[in-house]
């Protein structure tokens, strides 16, 4: 079988006497690089992610990580890269396939397509030199690739960048992302100066000399392009209304955590949450802030525990296995009513899973992983913004309330890459320094309100507040509880005041309109494929809303009679359930999605689920497709 | 704004504090129990040194000895089994004008501690660690301990336990950036009470082995060497612990220098007598909560700083 | 106020001229033998109520430990002892409060009053040195104590027990408890020879002088009780039908896992599962088992699953801190499918909480406690012969499923002797060695059968299976998932074992009527008194029935249909609920009981919960009043 | 009947194993990572000492290091982080006729996993503990470990790292029971093929550290070394490991007897040179598989010991 192949580059195509170029006009375009690792794929699409946000696109961009530090080169399993979802309006999600993709060989290339990856009819620009490349294998993998590829009905450009960064550095592995940035910019008619700029910013721990090839290249990209490619992408801006930022969601994080007066970290690095602390370690000494890389997860739960008993606000950062060594303490820190954030940035599981994948399968384990009743608040994160915010929210809770907060946040998130308003800091998001003023006479430790179960902490240093806090059961001055009954209404103060917290809650607000055939429900960050979702279908004149819940612990009120007005419930989520039909599996024994299974207990609707754990985020075509196929029957537009 | 918190603490105070000022509820350890003894030379410490109780701080973990903080009147972390050290580190870390003492039993130390035990030597942050080494777990009623000698019959290892006692002397003076070792024993309440201080007063990890009776399970253990003082030998030195009121008392000695890692850990070894007094000094090792003294800011000041890390960011 | 005692013992109420005492018929009777810590009334209790099994009563033991080693000597906290309740039919549980009691000191006596553990009106038979004793304090508590329990109407009978035995040992400390069992034995006419045939057994390490002396403490209790007490119990005895064993849940699981074929056990010590591995440390090595003491329990749980890939049969034992440690563990048994036997001794929590004390609320950790979706089998024994059976049951259900099986037992049943059928024990029970035959050709470690989940091991040994396990994402070969689809089969691979497990299981039968008015539903220890309520309510004429749950994960199928023949159902059980009617407490925000919430969410029916967690067995009295007040509005006797 | 299957496990084999039925998957370590030589070279040993591939087991924990048992066609463990030596304990006790090696990288084995790695020292359990020190964190991207260089830069202590650089060495040799305790380097292959083999010959816990490069994040850490043999110094002794090889490329060496556990230590101390060799051997150190070498019953016999015991219960 013969290979079709555009190989602009070639003689006949290059030249003055070109057309004008096909310009595609789309509201949303998603980009993908892919490379081996090293070759700063994702630098490349960072670049044109920043760019476009600040030239008014909606930009969402997600890296591709491989499993090993560094696998093979031109393995199928080992691309790295970067996909950049473009809008005309903000994108919250990744999206479902990629409409073009800069490839650096056929391999990395071949696996994003198994993946599902990839838009049927797809452009791709590929380096093509691995065509006449002197190693016969290799020249095989290309023919085989080719034949897989073409088969599959993509569009393929083949570029040989390698040649043509060759006239501009020696080592053309560590120049082709900058022409590869370049043709990107000419395709999409980014500024070419903005795009210089990050170069600069990217590179400015580096020489003058770097900077400059890398400008070189740039531009030889982008005239390149203009030279030889027969297409260009429009995707109208917007103008800004006020000041963005870009960032990811554990930078988010770790700005969050600062700008809430956070005071002590304590982490053990673990996939994908670690990134949280290099962003730390690089700023937050600069506040006086204390980054504490424990030897491992318990040792960093209880530092961070330790700090918040001697006043300082402090939280420790992990993902799923490492919450699962933090059990005990948490246990520890609800009962001695010592305020903990917890930031559980989710990965796939169970074990060690699917570390760097996204799963939102953590919220089971977070409510209920501690042996004996150990009330705390949860509370997940939408959006990349949220994660800045969460911090904040999550400090004030924990210590309002003396207690454990859990911020589940997840690899989605960590990894996407999307501006939103520049958030207004406070000065009082900071707190103050512990309270060291002296205890009136007789003050108790655990002074419960009995209404709220609230009371005052005392903190050491304060003067006549002396006492021993426990794990082990206690009463109001923190003494052993030789009669058991104490245990009965200390428990009682500690679960009330998830019930107080939950009294300051409101309904969440419905996506779409309040009452309808179908509830889609959703927590963390999968908000924005299930609205994108909602969206497509109530275009089509389907009468579905969505639900996002942001507090997981306690659930906030008013949701029984939210899902009254809909005719079916549903969670959508990337945690594992049972799927009905399966063998044995029926009504009473099917094991559901976690919120579901929550959401049952809590309001005994019959909450459905559509849960998936594929190991990447959901797409909101995967979601309008599970929507449509569950629909009540009788659902009108059902058939539309 | 935040600074001015540590000019209060450090306000000056006329209080005179006695030792029953340290004094909390009756200790409910057995009668006889070496626990006891070392509340006591703690407590008769916090009085010499004129400790202020709110700014005073006992960190323990689960064991009998763990009660420790209860019967005291300062602040006190009653914690769980074997993390007492990380909560410790935490606290010291955090705030630290606390001063941080830390009571754990064998168990709590060297079994399911070590990992923490190991590190919290390395980072050396100023505290004194004190591990009540009764060679048994007491709270849980007599299962054998990584100290409890071969041969000796726990409720868990009831033929005997299978493997040599640990040495926890020689495992504390293996661990790089051990700056303070030592071993007493609960029955010479002057050598204790010395120890302690050394310990108190040593700037950095104070790592201190107590030996202590149990005689609820281990009766047996220490009987003979408590009534016979020629089983025990003296570290002494100019620059060690000294004891005067000893020295009638204990004939055998040895004269070790402190600073001598390599003779420190061949005294460590285990030997015809227990030996008892400081092996190891040294406070030029780096403290971990040294090397992060950070600035102090306002929350202003930090809004400032937090504005420029934003600007990197912008779009 | 002047005390009122009977001081029998003085000179007018002894010698011959006695009439014959009252006696007393009861076929429920429930004693207390309470002292000092060290002072022994646990033996004598353990004796009195072997020699009761023996004779033929139903017999439940229960002792009552102090939270300190040692706690001082008459302290209102340190009561040590033990309550044997006695029937004529087979005894389910604990009971209610005491009818009779052996006191050494008032100060320990008033301690248990104070816990209302003892009876309207019970009989106090007390030590009465401390009338004289020649500490003022000590004359002064005397006399508070005995205005206090004198008001709460109990009748008290002085003993000077220390007078009497001094003139038969020298240390009386030590040998009034056997003074007080033959009291004990006079009073419920036991067979003095058999107590004594007990007393060798239990001083079996000790001289002949010593058993002499103890014979000789037995017979002058007996003989001064049948010269001095005016009243006897007779609790007729039942015809014992086949061969019985007496002991606790924690020597039954220790025989259990030896019976069971286990080989290996490892844990670290925590109350209340440590006496588990005393009885293993003296019996398991004669079975060829390794009991392993780890240096925690992380340790333990690797040791274990190390012993279990090799192809051993391992359990490990622990209690709710040592649950939590284990988590991360766990899920790696889950992922990998390895089996694991888990036995979990609940005490009371969270964290350090009530160490020696009864709580039911490990059940939501061990179900949901692992990061990611970790299915296992979760089963609770009801009665100590249930300790036993359980082991066999998990170990067989581990292997078969591959996967963990939680037994999760607690401190009642730990601490709880009764006899029961000796259980015929079967050789196939044992196991055979790993299998060590050639793997066939291309064989696969996880060739899941897609109905069922199922598939073979491949130990270590076995010529042609080698593999490497992992927790990462795998396929059927072992082999890391980089296609990250891979995870949602293999997901549905190990959760679909409990759906086809799940179809093996029967519904659980119903104790009393098939339907009626309220359900009563509960797992594990608490069956006995569970059952015992609802006999006397339904002797009352109300329509109540109960219904206890073996297996908790999954759940046995048919519960939803049980649940609608019922107007109303309940669980009981021991763990924390909020409780209607509290501040800020709804229907919707109230947090349930574990097992409620978890058949909520399963069958959506509207299961009520009445929970306690007062560190105490729940008594059948306190079942019996809040099945009254639950019972739903309009039921037929209600008013009886 | 469970007597049979050991008899199996020995039975006679004529079977002859390559170097490459040793060998699994391509390894997907970066180019240049330093643990691609320790695979060759542990597979050598297989091959050397004719393995029967299902009769060994490759336990590891998780770090790039610890994927190790995948790219061989043994069995093999892949566990989690930081407890590979508990899992390999527990196969080992169980089944004490497998041979058993652990992989460990130094996150894995000093840091989350310190309090296994002294208890497994201490246990002396018949096995090979390989810990792959390349200094820092591979598999989560350069952040410090407790062997990295004080003043280090990583991601998570980007200033350079607090403290000094943990010795492991002098730890492992201040443990108690501790048997067989050597250092080499990966990029001396013949030092690394002697000491393995030594280390797998051993009866007992052999613990080796190996010197490990990773270019992907440290490029910088061992360059020097590798160019410069003089930046070596070997240990050796009669009884000790001896390679011909390399006697002409090593200038530097010190005569050490493995018996000398004193001289041992201060021979791991932090030296001008990197010291490589067998710093203690001592195989009369007690093994706890040993003392626990237990009683093989049928089934029917264990039924008859069983019925003695619920005798013991019977009312
Ligand atoms: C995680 C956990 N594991 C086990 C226990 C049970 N436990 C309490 S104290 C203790 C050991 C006590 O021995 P030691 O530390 O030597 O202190 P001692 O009582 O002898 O002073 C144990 C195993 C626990 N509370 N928590
Ligand atoms: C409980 C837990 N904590 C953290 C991690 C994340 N993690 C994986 S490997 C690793 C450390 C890797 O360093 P090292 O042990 O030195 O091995 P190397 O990759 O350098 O060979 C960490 C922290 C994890 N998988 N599990
Ligand atoms: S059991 Fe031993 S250690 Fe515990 S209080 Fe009693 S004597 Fe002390
Ligand atoms: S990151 Fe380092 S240790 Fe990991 S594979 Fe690459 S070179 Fe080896
Ligand atoms: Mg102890
Ligand atoms: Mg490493």
């Amino acid at each position: 079988m013969a290979i079709k192949l555009d190989t602009v580059g070639s003689a006949e195509d290059a030249g003055q006497g070109r057309v004008a170029p096909r310009i595609l006009e789309t509201r949303d375009h998603s980009v993908e690089i892919v490379s081996d690792s090293g070759e700063g794929a994702q630098k490349c699409g960072q670049i044109f992610g920043s760019v476009s946000a600040k030239m008014g696109n909606g930009v969402w961009t997600v890296e591709i990580i491989p499993a090993e530090v560094e696998p093979p080169p031109r393995s199928l399993a080992g691309a790295s890269g970067i996909r950049i979802r473009l809008g005309d309006r903000p994108v919250t999600n990744w999206g479902d396939e990629t409409d073009l993709v800069v490839a650096f060989n056929e391999q990395v290339l071949l696996g994003r397509h198994r993946l599902n990856s990839l838009k049927q009819g797809a452009t791709i620009v590929l380096e093509n030199m691995w065509a006449s490349h002197p190693d016969e294998a290799v020249r095989n993998q290309w023919q085989a690739a080719m034949e897989e590829l073409t088969e599959a009905g993509y569009h393929i450009i083949g570029v040989p960048m390698e040649d043509l960064c060759l006239t501009v550095v020696d080592n053309a592995r560590k120049g082709k992302n900058m022409f590869a940035l370049g043709l990107l910019c000419w395709i999409f008619d980014r500024d070419v100066d903005k795009a210089k700029e990050q170069i600069e910013h990217a590179f400015r721990k580096k020489s003058q000399a770097v900077v400059d090839k890398n400008h070189e290249l740039l531009d030889l990209g982008y005239e390149w392009a203009s030279q030889n490619l027969g297409f260009r992408v429009q995707v109208p801006t917007m103008e800004a209304e006020r000041d963005m930022v870009v960032m990811n969601g554990n930078e988010a994080i770790a700005l969050g955590a600062v700008a809430a007066g956070m005071e002590l970290a304590a982490m053990y690095p673990i996939t994908p949450a670690t990134s949280v602390s290099h962003h730390l370690g690089e700023i937050f000494e600069r506040f006086g802030g204390v980054l504490h890389q424990a030897e491992d997860e318990i040792a960093a739960a209880g530092v961070a525990i330790g700090a918040s008993y001697a006043g300082r606000c402090a939280f420790t950062i992990t993902s799923g296995p490492g919450l699962a060594l933090k059990t005990e303490f948490l246990g520890l820190a609800v009962m001695t009513e010592i305020p903990l954030v917890l930031v559980d940035v989710q990965r796939g599981g169970p074990s060690t899973g699917l570390p760097t994948k996204v799963e939102q399968s953590d919220l089971l384990a977070a409510m209920f992983g501690q042996p004996g009743d150990a009330p705390k608040i949860i509370l997940a994160p939408a959006t990349i913004e949220e994660c800045f915010h969460s911090m904040i929210t999550a400090r004030r809770l924990a210590e309002i309330f003396r207690t454990v907060v859990v911020v589940l946040s997840d690899a989605n998130l960590a990894t996407g890459v999307a501006p939103f308003h520049r958030p207004e800091l406070l000065p009082e998001w900071q707190g103050g320094p512990p309270d060291q003023s002296a205890v009136p006479n007789d003050g108790r430790p655990y002074d419960w309100d009995e209404r709220t179960g609230l009371s005052d902490r005392f903190i050491p240093g304060r003067p006549g507040g002396m006492h021993t806090v426990t794990g082990l059961a206690h009463d109001e001055r923190s003494k052993v509880a030789y009669d058991s009954a104490i245990n009965e209404r200390s428990s009682a103060m500690r679960s009330r005041k998830l019930a107080a917290f939950s009294s300051t809650l409101l309904p969440p607000p419905v996506y779409g309109d309040p009452e309808g055939d179908l509830l889609v429900v959703g927590w963390g960050s999968t908000k924005g494929a299930i609205e994108e979702a909602v969206d497509r279908v109530r275009e089509e004149g389907l009468n579905v809303s969505s639900l996002h819940l942001t507090f997981l612990s306690p659930l906030p009120p008013g949701l029984k009679e939210i899902f009254s007005r809909f005719r079916k419930v549903m969670t959508v989520e990337i945690n594992y359930s049972d799927k009905p039909g399966e063998p044995f599996v029926n009504e009473q024994n099917r094991r559901r999605g976690q919120l579901s299974f929550v959401l049952r207990g809590t309001t005994l609707v019959d909450v459905d689920c559509w849960t998936r754990v594929l190991g990447e985020p959901l797409r909101p075509s995967a979601i309008v497709k599970a929507i449509k196929e569950n629909l009540p029957e009788g659902t009108a537009g059902e058939e539309s | 704004m935040s600074c001015s918190l540590f000019h209060l603490a450090e306000a000056e105070d006329d209080r005179v504090f006695e030792m029953s000022d340290y004094q909390g509820p009756v200790a409910r350890w057995c009668s006889g129990c070496g626990d006891h003894s070392v509340l006591t030379s703690v407590q008769r410490i916090l009085t010499d040194s004129q400790a202020k109780p709110e700014s005073t701080v006992f960190v323990s973990g689960i064991g009998c000895s763990s009660r420790f903080p209860h019967y005291l009147t300062t602040y006190g972390f009653h914690g769980i089994h074997g993390r007492a050290l990380t909560l410790a580190t935490g606290v010291k870390l955090s705030r630290p004008e606390l001063d941080v003492w830390v009571v754990m039993g064998d168990g709590d130390c060297v079994s399911i501690g070590a990992g923490h035990w190991i590190h919290a030597v390395r980072y050396n942050v100023d505290m004194v660690a004190l591990m009540l080494d009764n060679n048994i777990y007491g709270l849980t009623k007599k299962q054998t301990s990584p100290t409890t000698p071969q041969g000796y019959k726990s409720n868990t290892q009831p033929y005997g336990s299978y493997l040599p006692a640990m040495n926890p002397l020689e495992a504390t003076l293996g661990v790089t950036n051990a700056s303070f070792v030592a071993q007493t024993a609960e029955w010479l309440p002057a050598h204790l009470f010395a120890t302690l201080k050394a310990a108190h007063e040593h700037r950095g990890f104070a790592w201190v082995r107590i030996l202590q009776r149990c005689p609820h399970f281990t009766a047996d253990m220490y009987g003979d060497v408590v009534k016979d003082p020629s089983r025990v030998e003296m570290l002494v030195h100019d620059d060690g612990i000294t004891v005067p009121a000893l020295d009638k008392i204990i004939e055998h000695r040895v004269t070790h220098d402190p600073k001598d890692i390599h003779r420190a850990r061949e005294l460590a070894e285990e030997s015809e007598q227990i030996r008892l007094g400081l092996f190891y000094r040294d406070e030029s090792r780096p403290r971990y909560e040294q090397t992060r003294s950070l600035p102090h800011h306002t929350a202003d000041e930090k809004m400032a700083i937090m504005q420029q890390e934003f600007d990197r960011y912008a779009v």
